[in-house]
C-alpha cells in the first residue's frame, strides 16, 4: 500500500510486520520518531504480543536485547552516533554470541563537538564488531532492508544493522509501498533461535574461550559473513520476485555500463549523485554510480566486478579515518588489488554538511580530468582551515579549535547555504 | 540444537576436572572419646544412649545405656554423675543432667516393664557371685548375658546390700530398688537370700563353681576409742541405718549427735531428722571444705535443719552429755587440739567413722594378697591372686560407691567369661579425647538446663518420701537433646551443605558420609565447620 | 520539479506545513519529499523546512537552494534571514502578513519578481479566528493553493486531515479555505488593476 | 518455663538435623538438592562466593521446580564456572558482559512473558564489582521499571578477579591492590562506598534482602520469599574471599558469621523500601574478632597499629546495631 510518511515511520512499521517480540528504546536523535512509532504500534495493539521496553540507556537497549534473543524471542532496537559507541561493548558480545538482532542505525556523527547531523562514522566505527551492516538509499529500501535483515540474520544467527541516514531519511516525508502482513509472513518465518535458554534443555552461553579455540570462534565469525555473500542477494531476488521491488544486495550499479569513470558510495546520497551523473551523461561524460547495499560483508569481489572496466573510481564518503583517509575507500581499495586505474577518495558531508549536485559536478568534473586530490575533502572551507593552521604554527597551544573555527564562521543561525 | 562452537556448553561438563589434585590437606572423619562416656566408673556409653533419647526412642536408649549398667533407675538416683562435671556443654551454658535423663530412661522402663533379653545361648559354665549388692548384681547380669549360671549368695536378708543398708529411702525408694534387682533374677540368675558364705573354697568345690566373683560389701563399722559411761547411749551408723530396713526403728532420742564427715555421717543425721529428733549435730574435725560428703548432700542436710560443729572431736562420752574439744588446722591441713572444751547435750551418739569388709570368707584360699582391709586384685582384670577367684566393689582397693561398685562388676564379669573360654580380653585403643576446642559450640541452639523438682522442706523432715523427683518426659527430651554429640558425628549435614566443591557425599540416615577426593580442594571449611569436632584435617603425603 | 522553501520559526509548524504539502501532492498522484532543514531548533528560533513536488521519483536530496515557491510564515524574519536567496525570477512569495510589500519594506525586492506570484496574507488572524492559536502553517497552504493552483484545495483539506483529526482538522481546514478565498479575491482584484 | 517440645540439638544453625521434619531441613541437607554449579569448578579454595551461588541458585531451582534460567555478569564466579571446554552450571545459564547482567536478566524476562512462559524464572547474579560499580545503572534501570528478576550479588567487597583492586563495596580501612597499607589512614577511605542494598530499598521494590553464607536457613528463606513474588527483587549476599581477603580457606563461613555478629553487616529484609526483618545478634562479638584474622586488614594491628581507625570500624558496627536494631531490646 502506497503512503506519504515520515522515513521513521516508514521503517517503524516495516519492523512491526516482522513481529519483533522485544523491542528495546532509548531515545536519541535521529532514530527516536522509530521507536516512538513502535511504540504507539505496541500500545495500540496493533503490534502483538510484544514487550516494548523504555531501557536506560543504548547499553542497556542492546543488552535486553541479547538476553531477548538467547532466550527465543525476535528482538529489535535502534540508535545512532553517541548511542551506537554507548553500547559498542554490547553490540560485540550480540554477535560474538551469535544473536541475530535487527538493529536500526540513523547514520549521525559522532562527536566532540558533539553533533547531530548526518554522517557515517557510528557504523563505521562498529565495521569489525561482526554485525552485518545493510545501507539504505533511499526510505523505501529502509524499509525493505529491515524485513530482509531479520530473515537474513536469523538463518545465519547473526546480528544485522540496517544504516539509513539520519535526517536526511528518517525525517523525509516521502511515498513508500508498505506490505501486508500476509507477504511479510510469508516471507519471513518466525524465528528458531540456534541455541535456546531453556530449562528442557539447559546450556552454558557465553562461555570463556582462550587461546584454544578463540581464533576458530573469529573463523567461524568470517565464515557465516562469507555465506551472507552468498545469501544476501539470494534474499533480495526473492524479495524482488514476491514484491516487485529491487531493494537490498550487494551492490547496485547505476550507468556503469562502459563508464569511464565510476562513482563509489552508500546511503541517500546516491540519489543526488544519480541526479548529477544523468546531467554529466547528457553532457557526455562516460560516468556511472556504484551503490554499496552491504558495506558488511563487503563484497569484494562484486565491487571488483562492477569497476575493473572502468578507467578511474572516486570513492565519495561520509566517512572518516582520521590520519588516514577513507574507511570505505580502503576496502574498495583493496576489492581492487591488482588493477591500476584512478583511485580518488572524497570525504563529503561530514556532520551533515550538506551535498549538492552542484558541488559533486564540480568535484566530478575534475575527477574526470584527473586533477582532483587523491584525498579530496568536498566543500571544505579552505579560508578558515587556513587561519587555524596558521595560528598552530605561531603558538603550539591556541585554544579549543571548534571554538576557534566558530568565531571564523561567526554567527550563522540557520542561515541556508 | 546445532550449538556455536566453543561459546555454547553442555551442563555440568566440569566434572572431567578433577580438582582434588589441588589439595594438600584432606579432611577424614574421625570419632573421639566423649568425656563423660571417658569418665563414668560404670562404662557407660552415655552419648549413645542420649543420641537414643534424644529422638524420643527411650527403648532403644534404655536398652544401649543398660549394655553396660543395668540399674539405670539406681544410678538416676545415687549415682555422684563425675560425668556430668567433664561434660563440655558446661562451658557454653551448664552441663548436660546426664543423671536425671539415665533416671527418666530407669523409670520409664519400671513403667513400661521392659525386661532385659535372655542369653542367646547357654555356656554350661557354673559361677558363684557371693554379695547381691550393685557390684555383685551387676557382674551376675553381665554373667547372664554371656550365656552363664549364676548363683548370688547375700549373707544379708534381701538384695541390694549397701544400696538397701547403707542408703537411706529418701535418696532411694525400696521399690525402685526391688524393681531393677528382680528384673535380673528374672533373666535365670538365681538368687539365694541369707545364705553367708562361711569359707569360699568349701563353697566352690561343693557348688562345683567355675569361676567366682566376690562381693561383699563393707558392713562392719570402724570403731574408734572413746572414753564412756555405761549409761552413755552410742551406736554405729551402719547398725542404724540397718535396723532402718527392719520392723522396729532405731531409739535414738531427741538429740542426736553424729561423730564423722562422710556421706554416711549425713544419711543418719538426715535420717535422725526423719525419724523426729529435734536436733541433729554432726561432729567434724575438720572444715566444710575438707569434708569427704559430697557437697550437695551437705547442702540438703542442713536445708533439713542438721547442724554441723565443724573443727570439733569428741573426748569423752557421758550421760546425756558429751565433751568436745575444738581442733585448729596445722599448716598442713590437719586438725590439731586447741585444749579447749565444751560440752554438748544429746540423748544418743552415732559413730560413722568409716566401714571395713568382713573378709573371714577368704581363710585359708591360697595365693590371696590381703592388704589393708581388702583383697588384692589385677586391676585390669579384677582377678586375685588366685586362679578362678574374682572381687570387686567394697572388697577391693578403689573408691567406694555404687557407680565404682557396677563397673567392678561389668569389668570382672567380661574377664572371668574370657577366663571361663581360656581367652583373654584384650583391652581395645582408646580414641583420643573430645575436647571442647575441638568443637563449634556456635551452631548449638541456647538450651538452659532442666533442674529436676526437690520436695519440700516440711516433708522431707517429716517423711521418708523421695527428696528429688524425675524430669517429665518434655524436658527429658529436652536435657537429652542438649548433648553436644562431642566429638562423633550426629549427623547434622553441615559438611555436606558447607563444601564449596560439592565433595562430600551423603550416605542416608545412620550411615554419615564419605569425601569425594576427586573434588576435595582441602580447604577445611568442613572441618571448621563441624559443630562436634569429628572432622580432622591430615597433610597429603607428597 | 517544484520547489518550495517555507521560513518560519520553531513552533510555528514549519516542517508539518512541508509534511503537508507532500502529502497534499501525494493525494495528486505525484511524487513529493518533505524535509526540514535538520537541526535541534527550540521554539523561537528560525527554523526552515523544504519540499520538492515532481512527476517522477525523487533522488535529489540536497537542501532547497533555488526555490520555486517561497512560504513565510513570520514576517519578522524578513530583516534577520536573507529568505530571498536563491529564489527563481518567476518564483511564488507567500508572506504571513496583514500588511503589503511596501509596508513590510519589501517593495525594491517585489520589482525583481512578478508581481501577480507575491502576496501577503493574514495567516495569523485567520489562525486565531478559527484555531484560537496562531499557527498559520496550514492557512498558508490554503493560501498557495490559491495562488499557484499547483495544489486543489480539496488535496490541502486532505493532507490537514492526515496530520491532524477531529475539530482541529476541522478549523484549520475553515482557515485555509478562509485563506484560499482571501488569495483568490486579492489575486481578482490585482487582475482588475492590471487591465486598467 | 517449660521447655518446647520441639526443641532440638541445634536448631537451624546446622545445614540439616536429624531431628527435624523433613520440609524444616535446608535445600543443602537433600541429598537431592541440584547441584546447580557442580563440582569441578576453578574457585579458589574455600571460595565464599561458590558457595553463595550454589546455595542461592539451588534454593530457588526448588522454588520453581527448576524452571529457572540464570544471566551472570563478568567475574570470578563466571570465569571459574565456565571456562570452555567445560562449564559447572547444571541450569540454562548466559554470560554476556560486565556491566549488563540486569538488562540480559529482563531481556530473558521479556522474552519469557512474550512467549506466554513465564512459569520460568530469571535470575541475574554479580559479584559487588559488577553490581555496584559497572553494573549499576543497568541494575536500577531494572529496578525502576520492575522487571520480573531477581538479582543476587555475591558481595566478596573486591575485584578478586582482576587481582583484588577495591570495588565501590571495599569496606573502610580494608587493603586492596589499589588501597594501599600505608600514610596516616591506610586502605581504603571511610565514609565512602556504596550501601547497594539501602539503594535498592529506594527504588521501592517489592523485595530487598541481605544475607551472608554463614546463615544458609536465612539466605535459603530469602531466596524462596523472592521466588514467590513477582517484580524486581535484590538479594545481597556477603561471601568472604580467602585470596582477597587474606584468610584462610577453612574460615569462609566463620568470617561471614563474624561480619553478622559483630554488626558489621547488618542482615535483614525490605519490602517496598521498608525494612521489615531483621535477623538479630547471637554471640556480639567486638569488630577486633572480624578484622584480625584477615590480612587485608592487618596493618590496623600491631605495633603501632591504628587504634584510632578500629574505634572507627567499631563505631560503624554500632552504628548498624543501633539502625537496625540488630540486638535484643534487653541487650541493647
Amino acid at each position: 500500500m502506497l503512503k506519504q510518511i515520515e522515513g521513521s515511520h516508514a521503517v517503524a512499521e516495516a519492523v512491526a510486520l516482522c513481529r519483533p517480540e522485544v523491542i528495546c528504546a532509548y531515545p536519541i536523535s535521529p532514530q527516536t520518531h522509530i521507536v516512538e512509532g513502535l511504540g504507539e504500534l505496541v500500545k495500540s495493539g496493533a503490534l502483538s504480543p510484544c514487550e516494548f521496553i523504555n531501557v536506560e540507556s543504548e547499553f542497556a537497549a542492546m543488552s535486553v536485547a541479547i538476553g531477548a534473543s538467547a532466550a527465543g524471542a525476535r528482538a529489535y532496537t535502534a540508535t545512532a552516533s553517541q548511542g551506537l559507541l554507548f553500547m559498542a561493548e554490547a553490540v560485540y558480545n550480540a554477535s560474538g554470541l551469535g544473536l541475530p538482532v535487527v538493529m536500526t542505525v540513523a547514520n549521525r556523527a559522532i562527536g566532540a563537538p558533539i553533533n547531530i547531523w548526518n554522517d557515517h562514522s557510528d557504523s563505521m566505527s562498529q565495521r569489525d564488531s561482526g554485525w552485518l551492516q545493510l545501507f539504505a538509499e533511499s526510505n523505501q529500501e529502509a524499509l525493505d532492508l529491515h524485513i530482509q535483515a531479520f530473515k537474513l540474520g536469523e538463518e545465519l544467527s547473526m546480528p544485522v544493522m540496517v544504516c539509513m541516514d539520519g535526517f536526511i531519511l528518517t525525517h523525509a516525508y516521502e511515498r513508500v509501498d508498505v506490505p501486508a502482513q500476509a507477504e511479510v509472513d510469508a516471507f519471513l518465518p518466525p524465528y528458531e533461535p540456534r541455541q535456546l535458554l531453556d530449562p528442557a534443555e539447559p546450556v552454558s552461553i557465553g562461555a570463556m574461550v582462550g587461546p584454544e579455540a578463540f581464533m576458530e570462534v573469529r573463523y567461524l565469525a568470517h565464515a557465516k559473513q562469507t555465506m551472507a555473500l552468498e545469501r544476501i542477494p539470494q534474499i533480495a531476488a526473492e524479495f524482488a520476485q514476491r514484491f516487485g521491488r529491487a531493494s537490498g544486495g550487494l551492490v547496485r550499479a547505476y550507468r556503469c555500463e562502459d563508464a569511464e569513470t565510476i562513482v563509489v558510495a552508500l546511503g541517500s546520497v546516491l540519489g543526488t549523485l544519480k541526479d548529477t551523473v544523468d546531467e554529466m551523461r547528457t553532457a557526455g561524460v562516460s560516468i556511472g554510480v556504484l551503490g554499496i547495499q552491504s558495506f558488511r560483508p563487503f563484497p569484494l569481489a562484486a565491487v571488483r566486478a562492477a569497476l575493473q572496466g572502468a578507467r578511474r573510481v572516486v570513492v565519495l564518503e561520509k566517512s572518516f579515518s582520521v590520519g588516514l583517509g577513507g574507511v570505505v575507500s580502503t576496502d574498495v581499495r583493496l576489492a581492487l588489488s591488482g588493477l591500476t586505474l584512478h583511485g580518488y577518495t572524497v570525504i563529503a558531508g561530514l556532520g551533515g554538511r550538506a551535498i549538492t549536485k552542484a558541488s559533486l559536478a564540480r568535484m566530478l568534473a575534475e575527477a574526470v580530468a584527473d586533477t582532483l586530490q587523491p584525498l579530496t575533502f568536498m566543500d571544505l572551507d579552505w579560508r578558515i582551515v587556513g587561519r587555524q593552521l596558521e595560528r598552530e604554527a605561531a603558538t603550539r597551544r591556541s585554544g579549543p579549535i571548534a571554538e576557534n573555527l566558530l568565531r571564523d564562521v561567526g554567527a550563522v543561525a540557520s542561515k541556508v547555504r | 540444537m546445532d550449538r556455536p562452537f566453543a561459546i555454547t556448553l553442555d551442563p555440568g561438563s566440569s566434572l572431567a576436572n578433577k580438582t582434588g589434585s589441588w589439595r594438600t590437606e584432606r579432611p577424614v572423619y574421625v570419632d573421639r572419646l566423649p568425656p563423660c562416656n571417658a569418665e563414668c566408673p560404670a562404662g557407660e556409653d552415655i552419648q549413645g544412649w542420649l543420641f537414643h533419647a534424644e529422638s524420643g526412642d527411650y527403648e532403644s536408649a534404655w536398652r544401649h545405656l543398660t549394655r553396660d549398667n543395668p540399674f539405670p533407675a539406681i544410678m538416676g538416683r545415687v549415682c555422684y554423675h563425675s560425668c556430668e562435671s567433664v561434660c563440655n556443654r558446661a562451658r557454653v551454658d551448664d552441663a548436660v543432667g546426664i543423671n536425671s535423663v539415665e533416671r527418666f530412661l530407669g523409670d520409664e522402663a519400671l513403667k513400661r516393664g521392659w525386661q532385659f533379653e535372655p542369653p542367646a545361648c547357654e555356656s554350661g559354665k557354673r559361677v558363684l557371685v557371693v554379695g547381691a549388692g550393685p557390684s555383685g548384681m551387676s557382674a551376675a547380669y553381665h554373667l547372664r548375658r554371656l550365656g552363664h549360671r549364676v548363683t548370688v549368695r547375700e549373707a544379708g536378708p534381701m538384695t541390694g546390700g549397701m544400696m538397701r543398708f547403707g542408703i537411706p529411702k529418701y535418696r532411694l525408694p525400696r521399690e525402685v530398688l526391688e524393681a531393677e534387682m528382680q528384673r535380673i533374677v528374672a533373666m535365670g540368675v538365681t538368687v539365694e537370700v541369707g545364705a553367708k558364705v562361711g569359707c569360699i573354697a568349701d563353697a566352690m568345690r561343693a557348688g562345683a563353681f567355675d569361676a567366682t566373683f566376690l562381693a561383699v560389701g563393707a558392713h562392719i563399722a570402724k570403731r574408734a576409742f572413746i572414753p564412756a559411761k555405761d549409761s552413755s547411749r552410742i551406736l554405729d551408723a551402719v547398725a542404724v541405718l540397718r535396723s532402718m530396713e527392719g520392723a522396729d526403728k532405731p531409739m535414738l532420742g531427741r538429740r542426736v549427735v553424729v561423730y564423722g564427715g562422710g556421706n554416711t555421717a549425713l544419711d543418719v543425721a538426715r535420717t535422725a531428722r526423719r525419724l523426729g529428733a529435734t536436733e541433729a549435730i554432726i561432729v567434724y574435725r575438720r572444715t566444710r571444705e575438707r569434708m569427704p560428703a559430697h557437697d550437695f548432700e551437705v547442702e540438703e542436710a542442713l536445708q533439713e535443719g542438721v547442724m554441723v560443729k565443724w573443727l570439733s572431736t569428741i573426748k569423752q562420752a557421758g550421760e546425756r552429755a558429751l565433751t568436745i574439744e575444738r581442733m585448729k588446722l596445722d599448716a598442713s591441713g590437719n586438725p590439731q587440739p586447741t585444749g579447749e572444751f565444751e560440752t554438748l547435750e544429746a540423748d544418743s551418739l552415732v559413730l560413722a567413722l568409716g566401714q571395713d569388709v568382713d573378709l573371714s570368707l577368704l581363710e585359708g584360699v591360697p595365693g590371696l594378697e590381703l592388704r589393708d582391709g581388702v583383697v588384692q586384685v589385677d586391676p585390669a582384670t579384677m582377678m586375685t591372686g588366685h586362679p578362678g577367684l574374682f572381687a570387686g566393689g567394697d572388697m577391693v582397693p578403689a573408691e567406694r560407691n555404687v557407680t565404682v561398685a557396677v563397673g567392678h562388676g561389668k569389668k570382672a564379669a567380661r574377664h572371668i567369661d574370657a577366663w571361663l573360654r581360656g581367652t583373654r580380653v584384650d583391652a581395645q585403643a582408646k580414641h583420643a579425647k573430645a575436647t571442647f576446642e575441638r568443637l563449634n559450640p556456635w551452631y548449638y541452639s541456647d538450651a538452659p538446663k532442666r533442674v529436676r523438682p526437690q520436695l519440700e522442706i516440711a516433708r522431707r523432715t517429716s517423711s521418708f518420701d523421695e527428696v528429688q523427683g524425675g524430669l517429665t518426659e518434655d524436658n527429658a527430651l529436652f536435657e537429652a537433646r542438649r548433648c553436644l554429640s562431642c566429638g562423633n558425628c550426629f549427623e547434622c549435614d553441615n559438611c555436606y551443605g558447607v563444601c564449596p566443591d560439592n565433595a562430600v557425599i551423603k550416605l542416608g540416615p545412620g550411615k554419615r558420609f564419605a569425601f569425594n577426593y576427586d573434588y576435595c580442594k582441602g580447604c577445611g571449611i568442613c572441618a571448621a565447620e563441624c559443630p562436634c569436632g569429628a572432622i580432622e584435617m591430615v597433610p597429603e603425603s607428597v | 520539479m517544484l520547489q518550495v522553501r517555507i521560513h518560519g520559526r520553531g513552533g510555528q509548524g514549519v516542517v508539518t506545513a512541508a509534511e503537508m504539502l507532500s502529502v497534499a501532492a501525494f493525494e495528486q498522484g505525484r511524487h513529493a519529499q518533505a524535509f526540514p532543514s535538520f537541526g535541534s531548533e527550540r521554539t523561537g528560533a528560525p527554523v526552515v523546512a523544504f519540499c520538492r513536488i515532481d512527476d517522477r521519483e525523487i533522488r535529489l536530496r540536497e537542501p532547497i537552494v533555488a526555490p520555486d515557491v517561497l512560504i513565510v510564515q513570520d514576517p519578522t524574519l524578513l530583516h534577520q534571514v536573507d529568505v530571498f536567496q536563491g529564489l527563481r525570477p518567476d518564483g511564488y512569495v507567500l508572506i504571513n502578513s496583514k500588511r503589503s510589500f511596501d509596508e513590510l519594506g519589501l517593495g525594491d525586492i517585489a520589482q525583481r519578481f512578478r508581481r501577480d506570484r507575491l502576496i501577503t496574507v493574514p495567516a495569523t488572524e485567520i489562525a486565531l479566528k478559527h484555531l484560537g492559536r496562531p499557527l498559520p502553517n496550514a492557512v498558508l497552504l490554503g493560501g498557495f493553493a490559491a495562488l499557484s493552483g499547483l495544489i486543489t484545495l480539496d488535496a490541502v483539506a486532505h493532507a490537514i486531515r492526515d496530520k491532524f483529526a477531529g475539530r482541529v482538522a476541522e478549523n484549520n481546514v475553515a482557515a485555509a479555505t478562509e485563506a484560499f478565498d482571501y488569495v483568490k479575491r486579492c489575486l481578482q482584484g490585482l487582475a482588475h488593476a492590471q487591465t486598467d | 518455663m517449660n521447655a518446647p517440645i520441639k526443641f532440638y540439638q541445634t536448631g537451624t544453625f546446622t545445614v540439616g538435623n536429624r531431628l527435624l521434619a523433613p520440609e524444616q531441613r535446608s535445600v543443602q541437607a537433600s541429598p537431592e538438592r541440584s547441584n546447580s554449579l557442580n563440582s569441578g569448578h576453578r574457585a579458589c579454595q574455600g571460595c565464599g562466593e561458590a558457595l553463595g551461588a550454589r546455595y542461592a541458585i539451588d534454593a530457588a531451582m526448588r522454588a520453581t521446580g527448576n524452571r529457572l534460567i540464570a544471566c551472570n555478569a563478568t567475574g570470578c564466579l563466571e570465569v571459574f564456572s565456565t571456562p570452555y571446554p567445560e562449564t559447572s552450571w547444571q541450569l540454562p545459564w548466559i554470560h554476556s558482559l560486565f556491566g549488563n547482567a540486569a538488562a540480559v536478566g529482563t531481556g530473558i524476562a521479556a522474552a519469557l512473558k512474550v512467549k506466554g512462559r513465564e512459569q520460568v524464572r530469571v535470575i541475574a547474579q554479580g559479584g559487588d564489582g559488577g553490581t555496584t560499580d559497572i553494573g549499576l545503572g543497568c541494575l536500577s534501570g531494572m529496578f525502576e521499571r520492575n522487571d520480573d528478576v531477581l538479582y543476587i550479588c555475591y558481595d566478596n567487597e573486591a575485584y578478586m578477579n582482576t587481582g583484588v583492586q577495591r570495588s565501590s563495596a571495599t569496606p573502610p580501612a580494608a587493603r586492596t591492590a589499589t588501597t594501599m597499607a600505608v600514610g596516616p589512614r591506610p586502605g581504603a577511605s571511610f565514609g565512602q562506598g556504596k550501601n547497594l542494598p539501602l539503594i535498592a530499598m529506594a527504588h521501592r521494590i517489592p523485595y530487598v534482602a541481605t544475607a551472608t553464607v554463614a546463615d544458609l536457613h536465612d539466605l535459603e528463606a530469602k531466596v524462596e520469599k523472592a521466588m514467590g513474588l513477582r517484580g524486581a527483587r535484590y538479594l545481597h549476599v556477603l561471601v568472604p574471599c580467602p585470596l582477597g581477603w587474606g584468610s584462610a580457606s577453612h574460615d569462609t563461613i566463620r568470617l561471614a558469621r563474624l561480619a553478622r555478629e559483630t554488626g558489621i553487616f547488618p542482615v535483614f529484609e525490605a519490602v517496598h523500601g521498608e525494612v521489615t526483618a531483621v535477623t538479630r545478634i547471637r554471640r556480639r562479638v567486638p569488630v577486633m574478632e572480624y578484622l584480625k584474622p584477615q590480612r587485608r586488614f592487618a596493618h590496623l594491628f600491631g605495633s603501632p597499629g591504628h587504634p584510632e581507625m578500629l574505634a572507627m570500624i567499631q563505631a560503624e558496627a554500632d552504628r548498624n546495631i543501633r539502625r537496625f536494631r540488630l540486638l535484643e531490646a534487653s541487650e541493647a
